[in-house]
């Protein structure tokens, strides 16, 4: 199925859920944070939580900045 | 150096009174270079989407041991209260740690801080539980304002971001300095080690910057600079300097001169 | 701290770059808590009559290990060049060194020099083998002459003596560093921290203070401010700093911004 | 003197760019004397009681002959937005006229204004037909956003209200006067015809001020002072200043020297 | 404007108290227009070879009618005393006047004097008979000098020829005019209005300024603005300015409020 | 009967008004303005507005201010 | 006969005076300053004094200057 | 004798040398310097050189200064 993916299209496994997701663009889970939706989805509920086509998923890790 | 001399944030104790951001290094290698010689403990750093597509670059964690420094996210970027909001809690979920340095721009050309959106945002996030640090510009009343809303400390500009201008209002910086109950924090403006020992010399209790040091030639001997200038702003400030006067006063005795 | 960075003088390295007087301290176990803490090489000291009568006072030079520190005498209070000459010799017999830190004094009020008569000493002093070290104001003109007529430094004055007001013509400092083939040594006028800082940011070899260090309320954690600053002024300056501009330009990446 | 150079606010042409205050004379005589020698057309007032049990003060109204001057009620005093407004009432009440100074202190010790509040009292203002001129500090955000509310002009404050401090922080007034679209007059700080100078030198539209004068030791000199100075800045900056250079320029032609 | 407030030199009274270059007008009639506007009475000229195979251009002296103007030859361009002195005898000869400003300078880059060939220079002029105003630095030792040796005026910079920078010292100009007995004339280095009203503010007698007026944009109107701010600068030193206060201090009254 | 004027408790005739208040204080009505109760009274309504016991009235002009 | 004016050789009358040869320069007296091999000749001289070959010739005026 | 030292007259044995002088004070030799009769006296001629009545002396040292 279709999903975005920090503005980008992105075909994912059907139900994915974001652990999966995250493991499948192979980042490390500790460092990052994920929104779906607009709403923070926080670690513990990872497992839990399984995407639906069209779904908008924010990655975000902190980068360089003053 | 100063016993005892230390500046406490939600309980933390910072002995390094100067903070430095992330940004502009030509690389991590550099970055790690002037952080070792600023000795800094605390770091701000930006939140921003994961590259995708492209995941060559180092991840900026690989580079900052969290056990030796505190890790502050900032909110640069945002133009009103929500997407600061958003983006501060985006940064806990990130970075498992409730601090915030706390921006909402008002202005491109100045990236001044829009202070209604500011104070906004700071009672929502302080009501999260945050430790808010919001950068603000040189107003008094702006700085008493933050204080009553909870904020743990308040970082007003000294000059545009990245501009270098130094101090432009000391006045105001130690009007606010007097008036806080929080620390207060330099935040923006310095170009060079003597702007640093400015902002202590007036009072403040930590000067934060980025592209004074990253932007300079060598930015590790300018990182080694800022940091012994916020030490000898600290000292001359707890010392009590002497008083301006228009005239000379002699350093050398003036009895036991020579017979003409 | 800084690979092979010293200061030239006579053909002896002088690692500091901060001179200090030893006049106005409360006592002589506070002048060396200041020495200890500035990390000074090179002391100025006076030339007067020893009081018959009374003795009891302990003698400078029991406090001054001559192994540690270059003495540095110098001619304070002579109004005239065959004054200046005559305490010059007597330090030097005194001393057994030949530097000698020239002062000519044309004004009370002030204490500036009298550049006519100090280049008329210079003409002297430099011909009977002083090693001289002018004191003058901020006069690029006359830092040449005295330059040319064989000083081994140029003292220019950052303020009167005593006054704390800090470099009042940063352009002339900066001119006068430009234009020497000697070191540069800002003497006078240093209140604070930031103001030792910024004589060396304008590239000068050397800060030369008593006041500022001895008149504080102070003086130990004052000393090693100024010594501090001094380091970080000339890291700064070594460093390159970022140009000053009138608008921001952003430390934290404008791209990877979330969707709104 | 400039051929149609006048400032216009609400369809008013206003020649004389110095505004001034009516408080802090010795007497209304003294008073009259300055605003003869300012050449002054808009004068501020301040709304309060009338003392019923002692009236024998001459009414200040007596002395300003409405045909000659514009009457700027101000709301000093007030802390709140509700306050200012009420005041602002009562002043086009009492004087028949939209024009308002509106003033909101958030501080009693630097009287800089709460621009929170200054916002929410202009947005009301406005919506009443006032014609509101606020009082704010030098922040170009909050000069933007009281503009966008219908402000007719912005007037940043110089220095605190009477500390005759001149302007703090010329770059935050210039880019001010950059980004505005109505008129920005520099109000407060001002203390000698300099000061008044540089920030008609900025570009600003005019210059407000009452103890800068009315505080001189000569009230009536001092005002004269202001509205020349007031000219010359306002030409100065007309006329477009040298650039800055380090170095000189000879003014001088440098050929046709004798032959040596 | 201020009663009797005139400038005397050599037993001629000056009542504008700026004085103005001739050197780099677009055109003779651009000059005049300037010093139409300046209201300036005395105005310094160049002394060079007529160049005898082109001479087409006006000479300078059918512009300035010698009733209305106070010619002040000057030497600019000598580098030692005689040709200082030869130049005046020349100017004497070609001017039927005593008058000479005299300049020896001593550095290309800074145009600034050579001061001890000038008081050499003034030493044999003044014996001479001519009535010497020197251009010197801003030192109060070689100002007093200059005094004692018989120089009608002194005349410090106050920042190089041309460099616009304005009053690089204020303090010395200010000590240089308290120790004066004769008239201190700030000569060099005004860039705009509020620089000329500054040196007048300083107490100084008068201006000399040429590339600030002639290099301005537009000349006519700077002269204006020129002759102003020194009108300006001189009321408001006469009026006596506020002192300067870290805080506000209310113009309004704070008594007369209403009830809550 | 009582009312408080600018702060003061003071005796005026029956239902005066607010003209006739301002003629009693012998004040220029052109130069001042009336507040009765926090809310302001135009000098249009200075006829007909009549002041009851109590009432709380504050008369304003203006005075020298920066 | 050759004399240096103002750095030029020219030639000029044998034995003219300082009178004759601003004359011949066209020049306004009243307006410049002689100087004949490094000596002022003033105004008063010119007609006595009388050129030989060779002689140096410096002649002023003013020109615009600060 | 009488000679004066430092500005006050002090009896001192007849023709004592620098030396002695130096000596009778208590003086730390090697932290002075003398001058007699405006002339400086250096230490390699404490030992020839003495004093004559009326003699003035100047003997210095080190005192903090700047």
């Amino acid at each position: 199925m279709q999903v975005t993916i920090n503005g980008e299209t992105t075909s994912v496994p059907d139900s994915v859920s974001i652990a999966e997701l995250v493991g499948i663009l192979d980042l490390k889970k500790e460092r990052v944070a994920v929104e779906l939706n607009r709403g923070i989805v926080s670690r513990k509920e990872w497992e839990e939580v399984l995407l639906k086509s069209g779904d908008k998923v924010e990655i975000v890790h902190f980068v360089g900045g003053g | 150096m100063i016993e005892n001399d230390f500046l406490e944030i939600a309980g933390r104790k910072i002995h390094s009174r100067l903070f430095v951001g992330t940004g502009k290094y030509a690389s991590i290698q550099q970055m790690k270079g002037a952080f070792e010689a600023s000795g800094a403990e605390v770091v701000t750093v930006a939140v921003r989407r994961i590259n995708i597509s492209d995941r060559s670059r180092e991840s900026l964690l690989d580079a900052i041991d969290p056990k030796k420094f505190i890790l502050l996210p900032n909110t640069a970027g945002c133009y009103n209260a929500e997407d600061a909001i958003r983006y501060a809690r985006l940064a806990r979920e990130a970075g498992l740690s409730d601090w915030i340095k706390l921006e909402v721009i008002g202005d491109e050309k100045t990236l001044y801080p829009d202070n209604e959106a500011l104070l906004e945002a700071t009672r929502v996030l302080v009501k999260e539980g945050f430790v808010v640090l919001p950068y603000t510009n040189d107003d008094p009343v702006t700085a008493r304002k933050l204080e009553d809303l909870g904020a743990a400390a308040v970082m007003p500009l000294g000059a545009p971001i990245g501009s270098g201008l130094g101090i432009q209002n000391p006045n105001n910086i130690r009007i606010i300095k007097e008036m806080a109950r929080v620390p207060v924090i330099v935040d923006a403006g310095v170009g060079t080690a003597s702007d640093a020992a400015v902002a202590m010399e007036l009072g403040c209790d930590a000067v934060l910057m980025n592209t004074g040091i990253a932007g300079a030639q060598d930015p590790v001997r300018m990182a080694e600079a800022m940091g012994l200038a916020v030490k000898a702003g600290r000292l001359a400030y707890l010392a009590g300097r002497i008083p301006k006067k228009s005239y000379a006063t002699a350093s050398s005795p003036t009895e036991g001169m020579l017979a003409k």
